[in-house]
């Protein structure tokens, strides 16, 4: 273990070692004293009891009393200790942290993101913690201290790294098939390595690497083609896999679409053999540019000629003033889940239903007002201004919303 | 069992008891009703508005004159009118189908207004409005099957009686069926303000 | 052993063969039903638990996946815990012994009684096709915390669904007990002449029927939020994860009373037998038992320090934690005082019970260190938390129900086992048991999380002290469940009071008639422990 | 038995008890008509559960019932209260301290 000279471990080690101490007096009397009776009194040496007593007032009330009083102190060392674990020095450095199966991300003040937690030694540390998924609880042994991290909540732990080096991080709480590997450290850096640490690096590392790193996908996925409780990323490019996609299985050929869906909604299609446990990462977590960076990285291919960014386009073209992504109704139909829904159209005064595609969308794009979505009026501008390569981006976007 | 052994009290007791389970069953739903409530006090007043205090308050007087007739079935059987007391009981009955036939009725509309757990359009209305509609549905469905249940209770004792199994020197069974009975009655007392009154 | 050789209750029966046993309303048929079940239960469970043990042995995969061993762990909880220990020793002793030492023919709803066995065994039988249906073996844990429990794949539903049925089974014996308890007490049997066994499973009783159905509903939203997606404690949809870990130790914690207080009720009876004299300072153990069930109520939320729980709940949860121990230390102080000036025989019952006294009073004292907050931050969810409930479930409950064994059934059965082995066994049982859960919580001290598959290597020491002293427990359970059997079957025939004991059931031959007592029913002039005058069968 | 039966309940006494229930069910109503705040839940709450003594009392013969029965509703609700009240312990405080 480490040497526990920090704030948080003595508060927490003080009452164990008060706890425990009295614990161990109590235990040794009691078994001092019934193995002496159960000697001193025994059948062969005293034939009948020589006491017929059925209870003592004083006596119950003697030992009602004193624990009493004695595991009050108990209560009050190990409350007013617990405050001390609660109450965060002014001057602590506050770093987010984000738990999801099985991984840990730190978010540091400038944004910079790490699956380890790296600390200036001596300067207290807030860590404010939340889920994207279930439980998890966050527990360094070092500095006893522990907290849960709750989807939808925010909760936090501080303490104080005394000395240099590098402590465990735990996941406390059963979070499922990787919970013992959930695993990280905390790196306690003196004041001149935590400097260089955080000066901006330019770093040599392809962008998609990073990422992979920072988001903890590694945890999961080796990069080197060993199995673990996730499908390896050794050699993506090309490469076939079985998938199961609902009932249904097939094999593809691995490529940037498949990554794609793979990342955003990994619950879609799952490759045999693994439990559909990856959580979906949303363009809050990775942006499309870094998503983008991940499976150049991964396919192997350079990025050459940048994808035009959709959901920029569709900004920037004024398409969510009517159309939204959350599901609400604006003036024209929601994107949202637009790729997998079927829509009726009105077209020659006919009414068809169709399953929205490729198809569908450029043709809504480029000539929107010869198809109408039943219960909408005609009234949305052609997008026919924009590059090919622009609409084929949006199609795509779409289809996947 | 060769000795017969019979203990009214001892009966009417075990039925207590029961029905302090089935008590204790209903609160895990108020507590998190009481959570909800407080965290999202506007929109569950919101919500509130959109059920029909109409139907709630139609189920109320069915469910307070079934307890009513029951209990003066009871009250019949003791005191030896058979005939009175299964007219009370079949009544009974006949409020608890005008519950059940009134609550489709209410459920029906909301279905069709896209309002049920799990519908995107209630996902649409927000967390507060979600949580009070879940659970409105859990408790009332909670509280509907065990109306289903205390019903085909009362109809079975009703038959007993017709075959005077059930007399008035021995009607226990009687008696521990209406107190389930009022048992769902009490907690549509507590469950109609809470979920249609809130302003 | 012929069937034949067995007299009393088993033979007399309105019906004979199979039929006789599984219609039969008979209080003492329907205890041996539950007892075989849930020995049963056990050794299925306890296999379980040799499993996880052996596989944490040394660090990495060594006999299983992690999936198989969080499925291990989560069956070796919920069959032990929903299975065996709740209905352990209410269930069986408590339908075997209860109704006689009251001096009644039988429980108040004879019929109900019977009901409830068939929950149980319902509830058994789901929770075996469980593991072997629908997506595989639930993985939750028996606690069944959301928002994981709500998405994982496997047969989460079934298993949830047999704790709820074995929870209905556990309410219906509490009805009857309570009824029983407070109706059909022989006449002169008053509250002061109640054996401490019955006034035990008085305060169960009603931690049964008050505090069960929290977690049937529990049970029940889960299973809704799986099936319907009704978002009851999702965060995103205005649920509150922590609210569900609120209902659910809201029973499980007076559950874990629900455990202890029987076999405490069992000690009580033990103790003053052997060492003939009576049970020093009656009331405080009487109304101690119903302090530890009251008080028990109060407590849920310290095991929930860690949640993210407000700081004034901790407060409050843990000052009541620590006022919960008192009446468990006054009833430790109670049966070392009864040992004083006895006259004291170290019969098996009597070794088990002393090592009860020794296992429990470790559990508790361990329990203090959790129930202080600063303590409990580090320690929460840490195999000490593990060691801990061991010490007090098993080393304590399940101790009492060896004691229990190794009392009762030569009253039930006429006839003794041998007492060398048992004693062997008892030794062996006490060391292997020690070593193991004392390792245990050492390892959690040093910080090894529970429910871990995997550790690193600092960790492997004393998981492997522990793993063999798994073994040295195993064989101390084959050997006693083997001497039991032996003795059951062919040991020698005993009179009806073998340990000169002075409560109503060592009264009536060995085994009980049908309907206990003869023609005339008992009228009870002296209390449950005075032994002048009370004579020990020779065997 | 003598102690196993009780006097049956005149009709009347329980026509009594449901026009009171009637009424209070009116008054509840018109009540949540007002604006008063936090306080209408309380109000409702209140009037409710002067309802449910109604019925739990005259209904459900608890007022003919040995001291056993009304004990054990005691019990009942204080546990019932205990496990409502101390989960708002939580609730209320959190983020609070």
């Amino acid at each position: 273990m480490n040497p526990l000279t920090n704030p948080t471990a003595q508060a927490v080690d003080n009452v164990l070692i008060y706890i425990f101490g009295f614990s161990l007096i109590l235990l040794l009397g009691i078994t001092a004293v019934t193995v002496y009776f159960v000697i001193r009194y025994r059948r062969s040496k005293c034939p009948e009891p020589t006491s017929q007593a059925h209870g003592h007032l004083g006596l119950e009330i003697l030992w009602t009393v004193l624990p009493t009083l004695i595991v009050l102190t108990m209560f009050w060392y190990g409350w007013s200790n617990y405050l001390g674990l609660r109450q965060v020095p002014d001057n602590a450095l506050e770093i987010k942290a984000t738990a999801r199966m099985w991984s840990w991300q730190f978010q540091y003040p400038d944004g910079r993101r790490e699956s380890k937690l790296y600390v200036p030694v001596g300067t207290p540390i807030k860590v404010i913690m939340t889920s994207v998924d279930v439980l998890h609880s966050f527990f360094a042994p070092a500095f006893r201290v522990k907290r849960d991290t709750v989807p939808g909540m925010e909760t936090y732990v501080w303490f104080t790294a005394t000395e240099p080096g590098s402590y465990d991080i735990f996941c406390a709480e059963y979070c499922g098939t990787g919970h013992a590997d959930m695993i990280t450290t905390i790196e306690a850096l003196n004041a001149e390595d935590y400097q260089q640490w955080s000066q901006p690096v330019v770093s040599a590392e392809p962008r998609g690497l990073t990422v992979l790193n920072e988001q903890g996908c590694t945890g999961c996925h080796s990069l080197d083609g060993s199995e673990g409780i996730a499908p390896s990323l050794f050699q993506l490019a090309g490469a076939e896999r079985a998938l199961v996609r609902g009932d249904r299985g097939e094999i593809i050929a691995i490529d940037s679409d498949y990554l794609h869906r793979a990342i955003r909604q990994p619950e879609i299609e799952l490759v045999e053999g693994y439990d559909p446990m990856m959580p979906p990462y949303d363009e809050q977590t990775i942006s499309e540019d870094d998503l983008q960076a991940v499976i150049n990285y991964l396919m192997g291919t350079a990025t050459a000629e940048p994808k035009p960014d959709a959901r920029q386009l569709l900004e920037d073209n004024g398409c969510l003033g009517c159309h939204s992504t959350d599901g609400s109704l604006i003036v024209g139909p929601t994107f949202k889940g637009i790729g997998q829904r079927g829509v009726t159209l009105e077209r020659d005064g006919k009414t068809v239903e169709i399953q929205v595609d490729a198809d569908y969308l450029r043709r809504a794009l480029l000539k929107p007002n010869e198809e109408i979505v039943q219960g909408f009026a005609p009234m949305m501008p052609a997008a026919d201004y924009l590059s090919t390569a622009e609409i084929e981006a949006l199609v795509e976007y779409l289809l996947t919303q | 069992m060769s000795i017969e052994h019979r203990d009214d009290t001892g009966a009417r007791f075990g039925m207590w008891l029961f029905l302090y389970t089935e008590v204790i069953l209903f609160s895990g739903l108020f507590i998190l009703y009481a959570v909800a409530l407080s965290k999202f006090p506007q929109d569950y007043a919101v919500a509130s508005h959109k059920l029909n205090v109409w139907f709630g308050g139609a189920n109320t007087l069915v469910l307070l004159t079934s307890s009513l007739t029951i209990a003066l079935a009871v009250s019949a059987i003791q005191m030896g009118r058979k005939k009175q007391c299964l007219t009370l009981c079949w009544v009974t009955i006949g409020l608890a189908i005008v519950f059940l036939i009134n609550k489709f009725f209410e459920w029906s509309a909301e279905i069709s207004h896209g309002i049920y757990p799990g519908s995107e359009q209630l996902a649409a209305m927000g967390p507060g409005v979600t949580s009070f509609f879940n659970l409105y549905y859990f408790t009332a469905g909670l509280h509907g099957l065990h109306v289903l249940i205390g019903a085909s209770l009362i109809a079975v004792v009703a038959v007993m009686t017709a075959q005077d199994k059930v007399t008035p020197e021995r009607y226990t069974l009687l008696e521990n069926s209406a107190l389930y009975w009022h048992l769902f009655d009490l907690v549509w007392i507590f469950l109609f303000p809470l979920y249609y009154l809130i302003l | 052993m012929k069937q034949t050789t067995l007299t009393g209750f088993w033979q007399e029966s309105p019906r004979s063969g199979v039929l006789g046993w599984l219609l039969s309303t008979d209080h003492k048929r329907i205890g041996i039903m539950y007892l075989g079940c849930i020995i049963t239960m056990f050794l299925v469970a306890v296999c379980l638990g040799l499993a996880i043990r052996l596989e944490l042995i040394a660090p990495g995969p060594t006999i299983m996946g992690p999936q198989t061993y969080n499925a291990t762990f989560t069956v070796h909880g919920v069959i032990m815990i929903f299975l065996f220990i709740i209905p352990s020793i209410p269930a069986a002793f408590g339908n075997l012994l209860l109704p006689i030492q009251i001096g009644a023919r039988d429980v108040s709803f004879p019929r109900l009684n019977l009901l409830s066995w068939y929950f149980y065994i319902s509830g058994a039988l789901l929770a075996v096709i469980a593991i072997f249906s629908g997506g595989g073996a639930p993985d939750t844990g028996w606690t069944f915390y959301v928002p994981f429990s709500t998405q994982t794949t496997t047969n989460v539903n079934l298993a949830a669904f047999a704790a709820f049925m074995l929870g209905f089974s556990s309410i219906l014996t509490g009805i009857n007990f309570v009824t029983t308890i407070h109706r059909l007490r022989a006449q002169g049997m008053h509250w002061g002449r109640l054996p401490l066994f019955v006034w035990t499973l008085y305060a169960t009783a009603w931690i049964q029927v008050l505090a069960t159905p929290m977690l049937g509903i529990t049970l029940v939203l889960v299973m809704l939020e799986r099936i319907f997606g009704a978002g009851l404690f999702d965060a995103a949809r205005g649920g509150d994860p922590i609210l569900f870990q609120h209902l659910f130790w809201i029973y499980s914690h007076p559950a874990v009373y629900i455990m202890i207080l029987p076999g405490m009720g069992v000690i009580s009876e033990i103790i003053p037998t052997f060492s003939r004299k009576p049970l020093f300072g009656y009331w405080a153990m009487a109304l101690s038992s119903l302090a530890i069930a009251f008080a028990g109520s109060l407590v849920w939320a310290h095991h929930m320090y860690a949640s993210g729980m407000s700081d004034m709940a901790i407060l409050i949860f843990s000052f009541l934690t620590f006022i919960v121990a008192i009446p468990s230390a006054i009833k430790i102080f109670n049966w070392i005082s009864t040992l004083y000036k006895g006259s004291i025989q170290l019969a098996p019952p009597m070794l088990h019970a002393l090592a009860f006294i020794f296992n429990f009073a470790i559990g508790g004292l361990g329990g203090l260190a959790l129930g202080a907050a600063a303590a409990d931050v580090h320690l929460h969810d840490t195999t000490f938390v593990v060691g801990h409930f061991h010490y007090t479930m098993f080393g304590g409950t399940g101790f009492a129900f060896f004691a229990a064994l190794h009392y009762w059934l030569p009253k039930f059965t006429g006839r003794m086992y041998n007492h060398k082995i048992a004693m062997i066994a008892w030794a062996l049982l006490f060391a292997g048991f020690n070593v193991t859960y004392m390792s245990m919580q050492a390892v959690g001290i040093q910080g090894m999380p529970r429910r871990y598959y995997d550790y690193i290597p600092d960790f492997q020491p004393l998981n492997m002290v522990a793993t063999v002293g798994s073994w040295i427990l195993a064989v101390g359970l084959i050997l006693m469940f083997a001497n039991l059997w032996r003795g059951c079957r062919s040991g020698r025939p005993v009179g009806q009071n073998p340990w000169g004991a002075a409560t109503l059931e060592w009264q009536v031959p060995s085994p009980p008639p049908l309907e206990n007592f003869g023609a005339e029913d008992p009228v009870v002039t002296k209390g449950p422990y005075e032994y002048q005058g009370v004579v020990a069968d020779e065997y | 038995m003598t102690d196993d039966t009780h006097a049956p309940v005149p009709y009347r006494t329980f026509i009594l008890i449901w026009l009171a229930l009637l009424i209070l069910t009116a008054i509840t109503v018109a009540v949540s008509r007002v604006d008063l705040g936090a306080l209408n839940v309380w109000v409702a709450l209140g009037v409710a559960s002067i309802k449910s003594s109604l019925v739990i009392f005259f209904f459900m013969h608890l007022r003919q019932e040995s001291r056993l029965f009304k004990l054990g509703l005691l019990v009942m609700l204080m546990i019932l209260a205990v496990f409502i009240g101390m989960t708002f312990l939580d609730v209320l405080y959190r983020g609070a301290m």
